[in-house]
């Protein structure tokens, strides 16, 4: 086989020069291995401690590294209203295929199920893995199934806005409070025991910026999902 | 006065009063009051006299700087009042070719100013000399090389002179007089700057300064534009001062000249200015026997072209005379021969210059009913006249001022015994007998002329032509100024002299550029997989080349 | 039988033999393939390349995950927090970007009916 | 005060839009010029009252945490984002009632987070907090960029977004490694224990955070997307990006430069890249006749010169590096104000189009601009560039300074072809109404570009305290790390 | 045993990827892509990440996927 003629030069070139980097990398990656290593993670985990969170990631992502949530929330945000903008709904012209009968029965019973599960994974996120994050997407992904199966299903735009509107301007305020009261952005102002470790109310303010994240990252999303469906009927 | 600026201790900035400075202010002042006087002759907008005063501010800046950041400041804000200034009439090229030519001489300026912190760091001029010889000797021909480009677009010295003419030609006839007296001047006075300061440059002067009378002058002989031809006139005095420049004592023959030609510049331009103003025309060819209408013109012309032919009697003949004896002095034979030969080839578009416009036949018709020009032309050409015949009768007048500079800049002095007499080392020359001399003779002249006269034979029109068997017509050119010159091209020499050759070199190298941008421009395309492509080997390069 | 597989060393090596290789696919894909989408699964394999490295090679098989509960009490045998809470955020942030791009994409393609990259040149430059 | 006001209010702010643009869409506008000002007017008592480099924690102490660092250098940056977003945000509202944005509570929102992000990636000390900085620029720049969904909108967003994409990429494998093999996040942390690590792992990362952060800052190899995403974009929004977004990315690429490698190993190189960049971009930009690109290529060469004085690594130059910042985004900002205002009657951004333009307003306002950008002696371009090429011929790097000085004179010739066409004389049929708000705008650029131009002492001192402060290693380290 | 899984894991990811991005199919390359997310979701998990696998397998495997789904509805199948 001729490989200059089946493959096109830039495929070639294209191969070289990212298989000469990467065995660089490896190169460089494999002959210094950080094997074991004294790291902050070791000291937050101490100090998880005093915050009384049983889920160490989600004390970190929300208070300890609050501010990056804050500005992860901020690009969802951002993101959300970009796709919001670039496809905005088309109502006039509405051709959705309608779905099957299985689909919808399955679907309509299976979104509170969805929804109860986001619910529950957002509101643990500070015991067991999960938060926010993930219950926000999950809402979402219940969403999108409403949406697939369900030919004029539609979540109202002013609810999402509602939504993400009050769980943003919460998310700060709560953060200003903290500045206010322990004179810290996002400090934990809300009393929290040690000895609560393990319970549903514990850890302060944490669980509570988790919900509200998962709240906005839950809208947010939905509006992405939604923004994109809608524009994919005109099609 | 020397004050700190920008909030840093290691730079000091200066201004002083020295006697060099003194000398070019009162030229700058002498160039501003005469050109503003025809100013009124003319409808100009407010814009124009904000700019005008800030380039005379400017050019203030440059003569009182101390210290090279000053000076190169006052430099650029010149440079840019200029443009603004030219701006008014020049076509859009002339004017793109005139800042362009500005600013790479403001920028090889600045480099070489730079040079010269870079090793004492200070821009004083007292300094200056340190600076230079604390380079290494290949900084040193970079320095000297940047500075000399910076001067040479500025004089308009010869292979830089691309954007002057153009110029000159182009721009108001109110601010050509200025333009040729002043702002060439200060090129001038940095290059006097440089060659007292720092070093003296000899053969780069010499053979430059020595080219560019050639050159210019010839190249001046067949100009059919007076202003055209007068701007080539500028480049050739210019040329003689940077000839003289490059000998041990040609400090005081450059000032002289320096003065001379400022003098005879604004004369000639104010009066072609005047000639302008009343005609409308610009060619040689379109005008002619004028001497009628405007007699007074005529004779400011006269004077004024003797004085740029450095013929005897006036200031122009004591400024070539120390500039010759200077050459005479340093044994640079080759270069007054040089010199002499392009003086001698002034005297044909001197000749052309006063023929052109107020002898011969005029070949257009509206020309009859001219009249003499305003009197706000006249008057400053008066004071300058008088003032060139003062020279010329006293030309010892201005040797102690020009002593006292030479005095501040450590040269030797001229001698001087009276005003009348001009004393160099091989001769010397009492402008008054000559003056007396001449003088006599012009008048013993003028009374037979007139005598005669009042018996010719007058023509009834101007296509009353006596020596002509012809009849002529409206199309047929009547005045000899036509073309007048040109002949000269025959000659193989003056041919390739005058065959534009610097901007057949300019054009060719924008031309280059732009091929070259041409391909630059191709990367920029916008095609993202090159972009990543080529961030991918860059990485690649610069992994591999500096792994350890 | 592939005990010798769990030494630290051979699992970090695993790790970034695997990552480094994914990460070459990704790259592989981003300076060849042209169709829009193509370029944006290759960004999404890069991009899980490199969280796949950072998790891989900071955590400890020894230790357990960093979540407090009933067993698990001694916070010096789990394992690093930060990578994880790290890595959560930039996958969020990865597929909001992406999102966006596909919306960008597809009204660029409403309009002018291209999908390479290659052929996007509307600009005369 | 808090310096975390500066990110948290616009940021807030951007959340609240929907909120507040349902008491009315002048409510929202007012709201957010009112919100930009009075930030202003924080960051000015901040400077007035400014005595030390201050330190605000967010949740737990610094080497462990997040924490936003206020330092002259940095005061400076927020307030030069400050003043040019609330100049941005009124010039806006001038021209509005004309030609307001489609969907306009969603162009504050970008602004504003544009704002809290630019601020962000200055103030922050933390460097995966400045990744995510960095991508929320990105991100509201992309959709800026793209706004009018024209084709050549979404062109210049789509390929921005594509190169922001993979330059995050290699930013965030630089992150990775950092963390992987010090074990922080923290810049002081970082700083403090980058030397010790092995020289190729170093050169990695330096090369990584090089091509992560090139992308942005735009230096050669990494530049070609640049001047398609200026010509698509509106002219009003890239006077943002050049007049904010660049310089945000600037800032704090040397801000990790200088605290990783304090002995400049790579400033030779870093140096000669700027140098390179400059000519290629100034090269390339000779021929362009559309007004849009070619403000891009010289917004290349400009910030290739900003480059170049910041890799200079030393306090002098420095100080010259935040003159021309200084200078540059003024400058820029004006030119592109002013191609907004061209731009509200008509798309063609060809340059002859400026034969035909008759406000004389405008085109002495475009001078001013075009001739601080020259670098023009009494405008503050010239301090800028003479400070730069002073400390470059101080060092005796003759080579680099005769690149410059080539660069600004091929600048000059298409600036002047400008001018050129500026000038033409010949009939003008073309109006631009300027209303007297945004008059006012303009003339306050202008006179700021003459007033430092001819007092630059009076910023000097402050711009010498801010580059002592950007390139003071262990002052940095101490602070937050203590001892 | 851990190692193992680890590197079958990832024999079969890189495999998978490859596949993805040199499919002539649009639509395959995005499932094969979701088959990427869901080795990410195993290897995370055995990372002892809980967190980061859940997260990768609602947004990498889930909207992700469904992200470059509407993507090819528009913008056709065939690259």
């Amino acid at each position: 086989m001729n490989i200059k003629r089946d493959i096109p030069t830039a495929t070639l070139s294209g191969f070289a020069l990212s298989a000469v980097l990467v065995l660089t990398l490896i190169t460089i990656l494999l002959q210094y291995l950080p094997l074991s290593q004294q790291r902050v993670g070791d000291a937050l985990l101490v100090l998880n401690e005093k915050e009384g969170v049983a889920n160490v990631v989600t004390t970190v992502v929300v208070y300890f590294r609050g501010f990056d949530t804050l500005g992860e929330i901020a690009v969802l945000f951002i993101a959300s209203l970009g796709v919001g903008l670039m496809l905005q709904p088309n109502t006039e012209c509405r051709l959705k295929a309608e779905s099957n009968f299985m689909l919808q029965t399955a679907s309509t019973l299976l979104f509170p199920l969805i929804l109860l599960f986001g619910i529950y994974v957002m509101v643990y996120g500070h015991l067991s893995p999960g938060g926010g994050f993930q219950g926000g997407v999950i809402i979402a992904s219940g969403v999108l199934l409403l949406l697939i199966s369900h030919k004029n299903f539609e979540v109202p735009h002013t609810v999402i806005v509602a939504f993400e509107t009050v769980a943003g301007v919460s998310y700060v305020l709560i953060g200003f409070m903290g500045l206010l009261l322990l004179d810290t952005f996002l400090g934990n102002f809300i009393p929290h025991d040690i000895a609560n470790m393990g319970m549903l109310l514990s850890g302060g303010v944490i669980p509570l910026i988790y919900i509200i994240v998962g709240i906005k990252v839950g809208s947010e999303m939905s509006g992405i999902v939604q923004n994109l469906m809608q524009r994919s009927d005109d099609v | 006065m020397e004050f700190s600026l920008y909030g840093l201790s290691d730079i000091v900035l200066s201004l002083k009063v020295t006697a060099l400075a003194n000398f070019f202010a009162l030229l700058i002042v002498l160039s501003t009051l005469t050109v503003l006087f025809i100013a009124p002759n003319y409808r100009l907008k407010r814009s124009f006299y904000l700019l005008f005063t800030l380039l005379v501010a400017s050019l203030f800046l440059i003569v009182y700087a101390h210290d090279y950041l000053l000076f190169f400041i006052g430099w650029e804000v010149m440079s840019i009042s200029t443009y603004f200034l030219l701006s008014f009439t020049l076509s859009k090229e002339a004017l793109h070719k005139y800042i362009l030519f500005a600013m790479a001489s403001a920028l090889s300026l600045f480099v070489a100013i730079l040079l010269l912190y870079s090793t004492q760091h200070s821009f004083l001029y007292e300094d200056a000399k340190q600076s230079y010889l604390a380079m290494s000797d290949g900084v040193q021909q970079l320095f000297t090389l940047f500075m000399l480009i910076a001067i040479f677009i500025k004089l308009g010295t010869i292979g830089f002179h691309y954007w002057l003419v153009d110029a000159y030609e182009e721009s108001h006839n109110l601010f050509t007089p200025f333009l040729s007296a002043m702002l060439s001047k200060m090129g001038l006075y940095a290059l006097i700057l440089f060659v007292a300061n720092i070093t003296q440059a000899t053969y780069v002067l010499a053979v430059m300064g020595l080219l560019t009378t050639i050159i210019a002058t010839f190249k001046a002989i067949e100009q059919e534009s007076i202003k055209r031809l007068l701007a080539y006139s500028s480049i050739a005095q210019l040329g003689y001062i940077v000839t003289v420049l490059s000998v041990a004592d040609g400090m005081g023959g450059a000032l002289y000249h320096a003065l001379i030609h400022t003098l005879v510049k604004l004369l000639l331009f104010i009066n072609i200015a005047g000639v302008i103003y009343v005609t409308q025309k610009e060619k040689l060819s379109d005008l002619g026997g004028l001497i009628y209408k405007l007699p007074q013109s005529f004779v400011f012309l006269l004077i004024g072209i003797i004085v740029l032919a450095g013929m005897p009697p006036l200031g122009g003949f004591a400024s070539k005379f120390m500039i010759y004896t200077a050459l005479l002095d340093a044994k640079y034979l080759l270069l007054l021969a040089g010199v002499m030969f392009s003086s001698a080839s002034a005297f044909i578009y001197v000749y052309k210059l006063i023929y052109g416009i107020y002898l011969g036949h005029p070949t257009h018709k509206n020309l009859e009913e001219v009249k003499e020009v305003p009197w706000t032309f006249l008057a400053p050409q008066y004071l300058l006249a008088s003032l060139l015949v003062i020279i010329g009768t006293f030309p010892g007048l201005v040797i102690p001022y020009i002593n006292r500079i030479l005095g501040e800049l450590n040269l030797t002095l001229l001698s001087f015994e009276t005003i009348q007499t001009l004393i160099t080392s091989y001769a010397q020359y009492n402008g008054f007998v000559v003056m007396g001399a001449f003088g006599g003779i012009f008048v013993l002249v003028l009374m037979m002329f007139m005598l005669l006269r009042s018996k010719a034979k007058k023509p009834k029109n101007r296509f009353d032509i006596a020596y002509c068997a012809e009849e002529p017509n409206e199309a047929t050119h009547l005045h000899y100024g036509y073309s007048m010159g040109q002949e000269l091209k025959r000659v193989g020499l003056i041919h390739l002299i005058a065959k534009n050759s610097s901007k057949y070199f300019y054009d060719f190298l924008a031309k280059q550029m732009q091929y070259f941008s041409e391909v630059v421009r191709k990367i920029y395309s916008g095609n993202l997989l090159l972009n990543f492509n080529i961030a991918v080997l860059f990485l690649i390069i610069l992994l591999l080349w500096s792994l350890k | 039988m592939f005990e010798f597989l769990n030494q630290p060393e051979v699992i970090k090596t695993i790790v970034t033999l695997g990552a480094m290789s994914l990460f070459f696919v990704g790259l592989f894909g981003l300076l060849t393939r042209k169709h829009i989408v193509k370029v944006f699964i290759s960004i999404a394999i890069m991009e899980s390349a490199i969280f796949l490295l950072f998790i891989g090679l900071s955590f400890n098989r020894e230790k357990v995950a960093p979540i407090i509960d009933a067993t698990q009490t001694q916070v010096a045998t789990m394992n690093d927090p930060i990578p994880q809470a790290m890595i959560l955020t930039a996958i969020v942030i990865g597929m909001a970007v992406l999102a966006l791009g596909v919306s960008f994409a597809i009204e660029y393609y409403k309009l002018t009916g291209k999908t390479e990259i290659d052929t996007m040149n509307e600009m005369r430059f | 005060m808090s310096s975390t006001l500066f990110i948290a209010l616009p940021l807030l702010f951007g959340f609240a839009t929907p909120l507040l643009s349902r008491l009315g869409k002048n409510a929202l506008a007012y709201t957010s010029v009112l919100m930009q000002l009075s930030l202003l007017g924080l960051a000015l008592s901040l400077l007035l009252a400014h005595s030390s480099t201050t330190v605000e924690l967010i949740s737990i102490a610094a080497p462990l945490g997040i924490s936003f660092v206020l330092s002259t250098a940095s005061l400076l940056m927020v307030l030069l984002f400050t003043l040019l977003m609330t100049l941005f945000s009124l010039y806006y509202l001038f021209q509005r009632r004309a030609n307001a944005y489609a969907n306009e509570s969603k162009f504050f929102t970008l602004l504003n987070m544009l704002l809290a992000a630019s601020i962000g990636l200055v103030l922050s000390s933390d460097i995966f907090n400045i990744y995510v900085f960095f991508e929320i620029a990105g991100i509201s720049a992309y959709i800026l960029s793209a706004y009018s969904k024209t084709a050549l909108a979404l062109e210049s967003g789509l390929k921005y977004l594509l190169t922001g994409a993979v330059a995050s990429i290699f930013l965030l494998f630089a992150i990775v490694l950092i963390y992987l093999h010090v074990g922080s996040l923290n810049l002081a942390v970082i700083a403090e224990q980058f030397q010790l690590l092995p020289y190729n792992v170093k050169l990695l990362i330096s090369l990584l955070l090089l091509i992560g952060f090139g992308f942005k800052v735009e230096v050669f190899p990494l530049n070609f997307w640049v001047t398609d995403v200026y010509q698509g974009s509106t002219s009003l929004v890239n006077a943002l990006f050049s007049g904010i977004v660049v310089k945000a990315y600037l800032f704090v690429f040397f801000h990790i430069l200088y605290l990783f490698l304090p002995q400049g190993e790579f400033t030779l190189f870093l140096l000669y890249l700027g140098g390179v960049s400059m000519l290629v971009a100034e090269v390339a930009g000779l021929r362009q006749t559309n007004l849009k690109r070619l403000f891009a290529y010289s917004s290349l060469g400009q910030v290739a010169l900003i480059f170049v004085a910041f890799a200079m690594q030393n306090i002098q130059a420095v100080q010259a590096a935040f003159f021309i910042v200084i200078a540059h985004s003024l400058a820029k900002f004006m030119l592109f104000l002013a191609l907004a205002s061209l731009e509200k009657t008509e798309q063609n951004m060809h340059i002859d189009r400026l034969k035909q333009i008759d406000s004389p307003f405008l085109m002495v306002m475009m001078f001013l601009a075009m001739l601080s950008l020259l670098g023009i002696p009494l405008f503050v371009g010239f301090v800028g560039k003479f400070l730069l090429l002073k400390s470059l011929a101080v060092e005796g790097m003759l080579t680099l300074l005769v690149m410059v000085v080539v660069a600004s004179f091929i600048e000059a010739i298409y600036y002047f072809k400008l001018m050129g066409y500026m000038l033409h004389k010949g009939t003008r049929s073309e109006k631009v109404e300027v209303s007297l708000g945004e008059k006012m705008i303009f003339v306050s650029l202008g006179l700021s570009l003459l007033l430092l131009g001819v007092f630059p002492m009076s910023i000097a001192g402050f711009l010498q305290n801010a580059a002592e402060v950007l390139l003071d290693q262990t002052a940095y380290i101490t602070l937050l790390v203590g001892g | 045993m851990t190692g193992f899984i680890i590197l079958a894991t990832f024999v079969g990811i890189v495999i998978v990827a490859f596949a993805s991005v040199v499919q002539k199919r649009l639509a395959d390359s995005v499932v094969f892509l979701m088959g990427v997310g869901l080795g990410n979701v195993v290897l995370f998990f055995l990372f002892k990440a809980p967190d980061v696998a859940l997260t990768e397998a609602v947004i990498g495997a889930g909207i992700g996927t469904f992200i470059f789904l509407i993507a090819l509805k528009h913008l056709g199948e065939q690259a």
